[in-house]
C-alpha cells in the first residue's frame, strides 16, 4: 500500500504541471488546480507518515521501485522512491508550506499576465524536491537536486523584464552548477568506490542492489586497506558533497547568489528560497551522514563552514534596508546553524532546525511579501513605517514570526536553536558555540530592527496607502504563524524528568540518523534567553528612538557610530565584490558580465562580454577562426608536428 | 638494388613538399596540386614497402589511393568552377566569409 | 592461367549495407526517370523506405557474427547497433530534408541517394576491419559530404563551406595513407586483427618508430573526421555554410562512424600502444572539451554554437573510446544514440526557425519561442538540456555512463575536465532557453513547422526525455554489443 | 645503374615538386608536377610495377593533370596571388611547421627502413606482374574495389550536381547571399 502510495506524492504536482503547460490556461484555474494538487500531496503524505509509524521501527524504511533505471552489466540504479522518517519529515514540510505558499501565490500573483506559466514553474518545482527528498539513490536525487536549481532559476527571472531579475537567476544558477559539478564528481566517486549509488539495499527483481551508506561503517580498516586510505576516500566523497551543499544551501563562499535572488516573487523566496530548495544540502549532508561521520577532517570543516556563514550572513542582516534582503541574509545565517549543527555531528538538531526554519521563515517571507504587497511594491524599510495599525494581522503573524526566529521561548525557533547550541555545549565545541551565540544575538537585534522599523514610528514615504492584504494571503499567514508558535512542541528537550512527549523528532529520527537526544541545558536556556530578548529590545529600541533620524534614501542611525564598518556589514563583507575582482580579475565584474551576456539588448553585448570574461581564451578561438584555409590548414600542422614529436620522444 | 629507406626517405621529403604547397599556396588549383603531390608520395612509400616485402598488397592499395584522388579531383574542381562563376577568383582566400 | 576464382561471400553479413547502396542506386534512376521534377519529395521518401528496410533487414542478424571478404569486413553486434543508429540518423536527415530543399529552392532528387551512400560510407567505417576499407569507407562517406555541403547553391557561403571541408578533408586525407603505408611498412599488412598479432609476435620483427609514426597519422586524421582541438577549424565554417540538414546529417553522422572505425582500430589493431596513444588521445580530449565549450559560450549564431557544441561532444565521446574496451564501446553506442537524437532534434528546430534563406540562425530568432509555440519551445528545451547534460534526459544519461567508465578506466583527471566543462557549457545552451522563455516576441518571424519536421522534433524530443528516464532497455541492447577482435 | 637511375629520378621529382609549389603560374605548377608524376611512374618501375607505372601516367599524367591545366585555362587562374597577403606571418610559420615535419618525416624514414637491399632471387622476379595484382584486386580485395566503383559514382553525380546546380541559378536572383564586401563584380 505505501509502495504505491509514496508515488503519487510527487506524481500529482507533475500532473498540476502537466495540466497547466497543456491545458489550462486561465489564471483562476491554474492557481486552483496547482494548489489543490500539492494539497492533495500534503494529505498523502500525512496518511503515509502514519502509516509508517504505525510500523515498528526498525523497519520504518519503505523503498518502491518503478524500473530499473540503468541497470548494466556493473552498475545497477534502480528508479525507485525511499520513504523512511527522515523523508517523511521533508515530504510534510515541503508539500505543507508549500501548499500553503501556493495558496498564497493566488492572491500574491493576482492580475499577472503569466501567472499560469508561474504555477507550472511552482507545480514543477515541488515535484522535483520531493523527487530530491524521496529519492533512494543518489542519481535520483541528483535529478531532483538540478530540477529545483532549473526551477529556482526560471522563477527568480519570473519577471524578466526587469534585468535584474534576470541577472540574479543567471547568478543563482551559475553559482550552483559549481556546487553541481562536485556533487557530480562526489556520485563518480562514490560509484567507483562502493559500486551502487542507491543508499540503502534494496531489491530489485530478486537482486539486492547493495546501498553505500550501510557499507561505509564497515569500511574501516577492510575494503581499502589501511584506516587512513578509508578517511582519505571519505574525505574526498564528503569533501566534494560539502561543496555541493555549500552551492545549495548557499553557505560561504557560495552564498552570493541567495541575496540576489530575492529579485524572484517574494512567495518564491518564501518557498524555495527559505523553506524548500536552499535545506537541500543539509538534506543531503544528514541522508549521507555516514560518509561525513567517517571523515572527522570534513567534519570540522562542515562545522566552521556553518558558522562562518552564520557570522557573515548575520552580521550583513544588520545592514540591509531591503526588506527580502534582511530576510535573506537571515536565511543564509540559519543555514549556517544547521550546516554547523551537522559538522557538530548533531544532525537530528540541524533537521530540527530545518523543519521550524522552513516554517517561521515561510512565514515571514509572506509576511514581507504581504507588506510589499500592502504597500504597492515597496521593499525599501526606509520607506516604511508605522504599519501596524493598516496592517494588523500581516504585524502580528511577522511578530510571531520574528520572535521564532530571534528565538524567544516558547516559540519554535528557540528550542531548534537551543538544541543547536545545547549540542556544541556537551560536546564540548566551545568556539563554534560562541560563533553561534553571537549570530543568535544578531538575528535577534536585526529582527528588533526590522519590526521596529516596518512595523513601528510613522510612515515614511506617504506615496502610498497601505492597506491589508486580502485572505488568500492572510489565511496561510495565520496558519504558519501558528505552525511557528508550536513548532517547537515536535521536538521538545526534557525539560522535566518523566516528560511526556519529548525529543519526538530525534526519536522519529533515530532510525535513520541513530542519534540520541541532546540534553537540555537550563543554564544555556537562559543566557539564550535573556541574549535574546535583550537584542531583540535592543534593536527594536534603538531603531524605534531613533525613527525620526531615519530617512528615505539615508544613512542608518547606526551608521554614525561605525562608519565604514558598516558599508562592510552592507556588503556582506565583499565576499561578492571579492569574486568580482578575483575571479573576474581585470576585465570585468561578474554582475556585469553576466549581465552582459544576458542583455536582453543586443548580441554585441553579449559577444563583448564574453570575449572579455574568458579574456583572450575565447577571443583566441573565434580569431583563430579567421576563416582562411591556410590557417585551418597552419593549425592543423602545428597539431600533427606535435604528436609526431611525442610520437619520437616516446619511440627513442 | 636501392635499399627502401632510399624510397621512403624520397616519399617523406615529397609529402612535407605537399603539406608546405598546401599550407603556402592560395591559388585553390595548386592547393589540390599540392594534396595530389602528398597522395603520391604515400603512394611511392607503398609500391616501396611492397618491394621490399614482396607482397603486391602495397601495390592495390597504390590502385585505391589514385582513384581516390580521381574522385577528390574531380568533385573539388567542379566546386572551383561554382565558386569562380560568382566570384571570379580562385584565391582561396577570398573564400573566408565563414568565421569566427 | 586460370581464370580468377572470386571467393565466396557471405551476403547476410553486408545485407544492410547491400540494401542501402543497392537502393541507393536504383534511386538515382529512379529520379532522373520516373519521378517528375515537381514531386522530388516521392524520392525522399523512396529514400526513407530504404533506409527502414535496411533497418528491417538487419534485424534478423541480431545473432549473426562473422567476417566475410577476406576478413576486411565483420558484422557483430557493435556494428549492427551503428547501422541501426546510423540509419536512424539518415532517414531524420531527409525528413527535415524534404520541406528544407524546396523552400530554399535547392530540391534535387539527387539529393536523398547521395544521403544514402553516406549512410553506407558510415556503416562501412563500422564493419570494416581494414585499414584500407576504413579508409575507402572515410572517402565515400567524405565524397559525398563535400557535394551535399555544397548543394545550396546559389548561396556563396554553401560553396565556401565544401571548399573548406574539401581542402581540408583531402589535406586529412593525405595523412591518412601516409599513415596507412607506414603501418603496412612496419606490419606488411593493413588488416586489423593481424596487426596486432604481428605486434604481438616477437618473431615479426615489427619496426615500432614506424608503426607509430602510422599510427599518429591515423589517429590524427581519424581526429579531422570527429573534429578535435587541433584538427577541428573546419567545423563551424562547414556547419555554418552547409545546408541546415546536412549540418544536422554530419554532425552526428560522421563523428559517429569516425569514433566507430576508431575504436575498431584502438581494441583490434593497437592494444599494445595504449601508452603512446593515450597520453595524445587524452591531451586531445582535454583541449576539445575546453575548446569546443568556450568556443560555443561566444557564439551567437546558433548553428555555429551548435557546431562548437558538437566539438566539445566529440571531446565527452572520446572519453569512452579511450577506455577502449566493451565497457567503453558501450558507453560509446550509449552516448552515440543519445547524442544523435538530440542533436538531430536541436537541428531540426533551428530548420524550423530558418525560414528565410538568409536566416542568420540568430539567437535573436529564438526570442520569446515559448509564447508562439510552446511545444517547440519545450522540445528545443529538453534538447538544451540534453546536450548540456541535465537530467532526466538522454544527454544526461549519456554523459553519466560515459564519466563512470572513463572514472573506471583510471581517466580521472580527464573526468574532472568532463564534469567542469560540462558546468560551463549549461551558459550558452541555458541561453537560448532564456531567449524562448525569457523574453516576449519580437517581430512576426512564425516558426515554419510542417509534418515532416513535427514528426521529428516529436520523435527526437519524446526519445531524448524516454532514454533519460526509462534508458534501461538501451543500455540493455549496448550490453550485448561486443566489438570483435578481429575476424 | 640501378642508383644512378634512382637519383636522377628522385632529383627530377624532387626538383618538380618544389618547383610546383614555388611557380607563381599555375599553369608552370601544373606543368612542374606532371614531371615529378612522371619521374615517380619511372621510380615505379624501378620497383617492380609495370603495372602502377602504367596507370600513373595514364590516369595521372594522363586524366588528372589534364583536368588540372583545363580548368587552370578555362577559370584563367594562372596569376591568383598577386593581391596583399592577409595573414603575413602565416607562411613564416608554415614554413618553420614545414621543416619540422620535413625533420620528423626524414628521421622516421631512416630509422624506420632497413638500409639492406631488397630481397632478390627468384620470388622477387615473378613479383609485381599485372596478372598477381588483378588477381588480388578481384579476390582478397574485391570490397575495397567494389568501394571505390560507389566512390567513383558519387563523385560523378556530385560533378553533375554541381554543375546543374549552376545552370539553373544563372537564371535566379542570389536572394540567400550574406552582404559581402569581398564579392567582386
Amino acid at each position: 500500500m505505501l509502495n504505491w502510495l509514496i508515488w503519487l506524492i510527487p506524481l500529482l504536482p507533475l500532473l498540476g504541471f502537466l495540466l497547466n503547460v497543456f491545458v489550462i490556461r486561465q489564471e483562476r484555474q491554474a492557481g486552483l488546480v496547482a494548489s489543490a494538487l500539492v494539497g492533495g500531496s500534503f494529505l498523502l503524505a500525512v496518511v503515509a507518515t502514519v502509516m509508517l509509524g504505525g510500523m515498528p521501527e526498525e523497519e520504518r524504511r519503505v523503498q518502491a521501485i518503478a524500473w530499473e533505471w540503468i541497470g548494466t552489466g556493473t552498475m545497477s540504479i534502480p528508479f525507485g522512491l525511499l520513504f523512511d522518517p527522515l523523508t517523511s519529515v521533508m515530504v510534510l514540510l515541503v508539500t505543507g508550506v508549500g501548499g500553503l505558499i501556493h495558496v498564497y501565490s493566488l492572491g500574491y500573483m493576482h492580475g499577472d499576465p503569466r501567472v499560469v506559466r508561474y504555477f507550472a514553474y511552482l507545480n514543477l518545482f515541488v515535484t522535483m524536491m520531493l523527487m530530491l527528498v524521496m529519492a533512494n539513490n543518489m542519481l535520483l536525487l541528483f535529478l531532483g537536486w538540478e530540477g529545483v536549481g532549473l526551477c529556482s532559476f526560471l522563477l527568480i527571472g519570473f519577471w524578466f523584464e526587469r534585468k535584474v531579475a534576470a541577472a540574479a537567476a543567471v547568478k543563482a544558477f551559475v553559482v550552483n552548477r559549481i556546487g553541481d559539478a562536485a556533487f557530480l564528481l562526489a556520485m563518480l566517486a562514490i560509484f567507483s568506490h562502493f559500486g551502487t549509488l542507491t543508499f540503502y539495499d534494496v531489491e530489485v527483481n530478486g537482486q539486492i542492489i547493495p546501498g553505500f551508506l550501510e557499507q561505509v561503517p564497515n569500511l574501516l580498516g577492510q575494503t581499502f586497506g589501511p584506516e587512513w586510505q578509508t578517511i582519505a576516500v571519505a574525505t574526498g566523497i564528503s569533501f566534494l558533497l560539502l561543496i555541493g551543499a555549500t552551492g545549495k544551501s548557499a553557505q560561504f563562499p557560495l552564498f552570493v547568489w541567495l541575496p540576489d535572488a530575492m529579485a524572484g516573487p517574494t512567495p518564491v523566496s518564501a518557498l524555495i528560497h527559505a523553506a524548500t530548495m536552499v535545506t537541500a544540502g543539509v538534506y543531503m549532508m544528514a541522508r549521507t551522514e555516514p560518509i561525513f561521520v567517517a571523515s572527522p577532517a570534513t567534519q570540522s570543516w562542515v562545522a566552521w563552514i556553518g558558522v562562518l556563514t552564520a557570522l557573515i550572513a548575520g552580521t550583513a542582516a544588520l545592514a540591509q534596508w531591503d526588506i527580502k534582503r534582511v530576510l535573506a541574509y537571515s536565511t543564509v545565517s540559519q543555514l549556517g546553524f544547521m550546516v554547523a549543527a551537522c559538522g557538530m555531528g548533531a544532525y537530528a538538531a540541524a533537521i530540527f532546525h530545518l523543519l521550524t526554519h522552513g516554517i517561521f521563515k515561510a512565514l515571514l517571507f509572506l509576511g514581507s511579501g504581504s507588506v510589499i504587497h500592502g504597500t504597492h511594491d515597496t521593499q525599501d524599510m526606509r520607506k516604511m513605517g508605522g504599519l501596524r495599525t493598516a496592517m494588523p494581522t500581516t504585524y502580528w503573524t511577522y511578530l510571531v514570526g520574528a520572535g521564532a526566529l530571534a528565538g524567544i521561548v516558547p516559540l519554535a525557533g528557540f528550542w531548534s536553536k537551543d538544541e543547536i547550541l545545547a549540542h556544541a555545549v556537551s560536546a564540548g565545541y566551545w568556539p563554534q558555540l560562541i560563533g553561534l551565540f553571537i549570530a543568535s544575538l544578531l538575528t535577534a537585534f536585526y529582527m528588533g530592527r526590522q519590526v521596529s522599523l516596518i512595523f513601528f514610528g510613522t510612515q515614511r514615504d506617504p506615496h502610498y496607502h497601505a492597506h491589508e492584504s486580502g485572505r488568500a494571503m492572510t489565511v496561510p499567514l495565520v496558519i504558519l504563524a501558528v505552525g511557528a508558535a508550536i513548532a517547537g512542541l515536535m521536538n521538545l528537550p526534557t525539560l522535566f524528568s518523566g516528560m511526556p512527549a519529548a525529543h519526538l523528532l530525534t526519536d522519529w529520527l533515530k532510525p535513520v540518523l541513530h542519534e540520541e537526544a541532546g540534553k537540555f541545558n537550563p543554564l544555556l536556556a537562559l543566557f539564550a534567553t535573556i541574549g535574546a530578548v535583550g537584542m531583540g529590545y535592543l534593536g527594536w529600541s534603538v531603531y524605534t528612538r531613533n525613527a525620526a533620524k531615519v530617512k528615505v534614501g539615508g544613512q542608518d542611525p547606526a551608521y554614525y557610530y561605525t562608519g565604514d564598518i558598516w558599508d562592510t556589514l552592507e556588503a556582506a563583507w565583499y565576499v561578492d565584490t571579492l569574486y568580482q575582482r578575483a575571479v573576474v580579475g581585470p576585465f570585468r565584474t561578474i554582475g556585469n558580465f553576466l549581465a552582459q551576456v544576458f542583455d536582453p539588448q543586443g548580441i554585441d553585448g553579449l559577444v563583448v562580454g564574453t570575449g572579455r570574461f574568458f579574456g583572450w581564451v575565447a577571443t583566441g578561438v573565434r580569431q583563430l577562426q579567421s576563416g582562411y584555409v591556410r590557417m585551418y590548414a597552419l593549425v592543423f600542422t602545428i597539431g600533427v608536428v606535435l604528436v609526431l614529436s611525442f610520437m619520437l620522444m616516446i619511440a627513442w | 638494388m636501392v635499399p627502401t629507406t632510399f624510397y621512403v626517405l624520397l616519399s617523406a621529403v615529397l609529402f612535407t613538399i605537399g603539406v608546405l604547397g598546401v599550407l603556402i599556396r592560395r591559388n585553390a588549383i595548386v592547393v589540390f596540386m599540392s594534396v595530389e603531390l602528398m597522395l603520391n608520395a604515400a603512394n611511392l612509400a607503398l609500391v616501396a614497402y611492397a618491394r621490399e616485402r614482396l607482397a603486391v598488397d602495397g601495390q592495390v592499395l597504390v590502385f585505391f589511393v589514385i582513384t581516390v584522388a580521381a574522385a577528390e579531383v574531380a568533385v573539388g574542381l567542379a566546386l572551383l568552377v561554382a565558386i569562380f562563376k560568382s566570384k571570379r577568383t580562385a584565391d582561396i582566400d577570398e573564400v573566408s566569409m565563414l568565421r569566427g | 592461367m586460370d581464370s580468377i576464382q572470386i571467393p565466396p561471400v557471405d551476403f547476410r553479413l553486408i545485407a544492410p549495407l547491400l540494401v542501402v547502396t543497392g537502393w541507393a542506386m536504383v534511386l538515382l534512376l529512379v529520379d532522373v526517370f520516373a519521378i517528375p521534377a515537381n514531386r522530388k519529395k516521392l524520392t525522399g521518401y523512396l529514400a526513407i523506405a530504404g533506409l527502414v528496410v535496411a533497418g528491417l533487414v538487419a534485424i534478423p542478424l541480431w545473432d549473426v557474427s562473422g567476417s566475410t571478404f577476406s576478413n576486411m569486413l565483420v558484422l557483430d553486434r557493435y556494428s549492427l547497433i551503428l547501422t541501426w543508429i546510423f540509419l536512424i540518423i539518415g532517414a531524420l536527415s531527409i525528413t527535415m530534408a524534404l520541406d528544407y530543399l524546396p523552400r530554399h529552392g535547392i530540391e534535387q532528387g539527387e539529393f536523398y541517394p547521395l544521403i544514402m551512400f553516406a549512410v553506407a560510407g558510415m556503416i562501412v567505417m563500422a564493419q570494416g576491419t581494414d585499414l584500407i576499407v576504413l579508409f575507402l569507407g572515410v572517402e565515400l562517406l567524405s565524397i559525398t559530404l563535400y557535394i551535399l555541403t555544397g548543394f545550396a547553391y546559389p548561396r556563396l557561403t554553401s560553396e565556401e563551406a565544401a571548399m573548406k571541408y574539401l581542402v581540408l578533408g583531402a589535406f586529412a586525407a593525405g595523412f591518412f595513407i601516409y599513415g596507412i603505408a607506414l603501418t603496412y611498412g612496419a606490419v606488411g599488412t593493413t588488416n586489423l586483427a593481424l596487426i596486432a598479432e604481428r605486434l604481438a609476435d616477437p618473431a615479426a620483427e615489427t619496426n615500432q618508430l614506424l608503426l607509430l609514426a602510422g599510427a599518429s597519422l591515423i589517429l590524427i586524421a581519424f581526429a579531422f573526421k570527429v573534429a578535435l582541438v587541433p584538427f577541428h577549424m573546419w567545423t563551424p565554417d562547414v556547419y555554418e555554410g552547409s545546408p541546415t540538414p546536412v549540418a544536422a546529417f554530419m554532425s552526428v553522422g560522421t563523428k559517429g562512424a569516425a569514433f566507430a572505425g576508431l575504436l575498431r582500430i584502438l581494441v583490434t589493431a593497437l592494444p599494445a600502444l595504449q601508452p603512446f596513444w593515450l597520453p595524445v588521445l587524452g591531451v586531445l580530449a582535454a583541449l576539445t572539451m575546453l575548446i569546443g565549450n568556450l568556443g560555443a559560450l561566444s557564439q551567437t549564431n546558433v548553428k555555429r554554437m551548435l557546431a562548437y557544441s558538437s566539438i566539445g561532444h566529440a571531446g565527452y565521446i572520446l572519453l569512452s573510446i579511450m577506455v577502449a574496451s566493451e565497457r567503453g564501446a558501450q558507453a560509446f553506442l550509449f552516448y552515440m544514440l543519445a547524442y544523435a537524437l538530440t542533436n538531430l532534434g536541436a537541428f531540426a528546430v533551428v530548420i524550423a526557425l530558418e525560414q528565410r534563406s538568409n536566416a542568420t540562425w540568430s539567437l535573436d530568432d529564438f526570442t520569446g519561442l515559448y509564447k508562439r509555440q510552446p511545444l517547440l519551445a519545450l522540445a528545443m528545451a529538453v534538447f538544451m538540456f540534453s546536450l548540456a547534460g541535465v537530467p532526466p534526459t538522454a544527454g544526461f544519461m549519456a554523459k553519466f555512463y560515459v564519466f563512470t567508465t572513463a572514472y573506471e578506466g583510471g581517466l580521472g583527471w580527464l573526468v574532472l575536465i568532463g564534469v567542469l566543462t560540462s558546468a560551463l557549457a549549461v551558459f550558452f545552451y541555458l541561453r537560448v532557453v532564456i531567449r524562448m522563455f525569457m523574453h516576449e516576441p519580437q517581430g512576426d518571424l512564425e516558426p515554419a513547422l510542417n509534418r515532416g519536421l513535427s514528426t521529428d522534433i516529436a520523435i527526437a524530443g519524446g526519445l531524448t526525455l524516454l532514454f533519460g528516464i526509462v534508458p534501461a532497455p538501451i543500455i540493455f541492447l549496448v550490453e550485448r554489443s561486443l566489438v570483435a577482435a578481429g575476424g | 645503374m640501378d642508383f644512378v637511375l634512382f637519383f636522377l629520378t628522385a632529383a627530377i621529382a624532387l626538383a618538380g615538386a618544389i618547383a610546383m609549389i614555388v611557380a607563381r603560374n599555375a599553369v608552370h605548377s601544373a606543368l612542374f608536377l606532371l614531371l615529378n608524376f612522371g619521374a615517380i611512374a619511372v621510380l615505379f618501375l624501378l620497383l617492380q610495377s609495370p603495372f602502377l607505372f602504367t596507370i600513373q601516367l595514364s590516369i595521372y599524367a594522363g586524366a588528372i593533370m589534364v583536368l588540372f591545366l583545363f580548368v587552370v585555362m578555362l577559370l584563367g587562374a594562372e596569376q591568383v596571388e598577386a593581391a596583399q597577403d592577409k595573414l603575413p606571418w602565416q607562411q613564416p610559420l608554415a614554413l618553420v611547421m614545414g621543416a619540422g615535419l620535413l625533420v620528423i618525416a626524414m628521421i622516421t624514414a631512416v630509422r624506420g627502413g632497413s638500409n639492406d637491399a631488397p630481397p632478390g632471387g627468384e620470388a622477387a622476379e615473378a613479383f609485381g606482374d599485372p596478372a598477381s595484382l588483378g588477381e588480388l584486386l578481384f579476390t582478397k580485395y574485391l570490397l575495397p574495389f567494389q568501394i571505390t566503383g560507389i566512390i567513383l559514382l558519387v563523385a560523378v553525380i556530385g560533378v553533375v550536381v554541381l554543375n546543374q546546380q549552376r545552370n539553373q541559378a544563372q537564371t535566379e536572383e542570389t536572394p540567400g547571399e550574406r552582404p559581402s564586401s569581398s564579392v567582386q563584380p
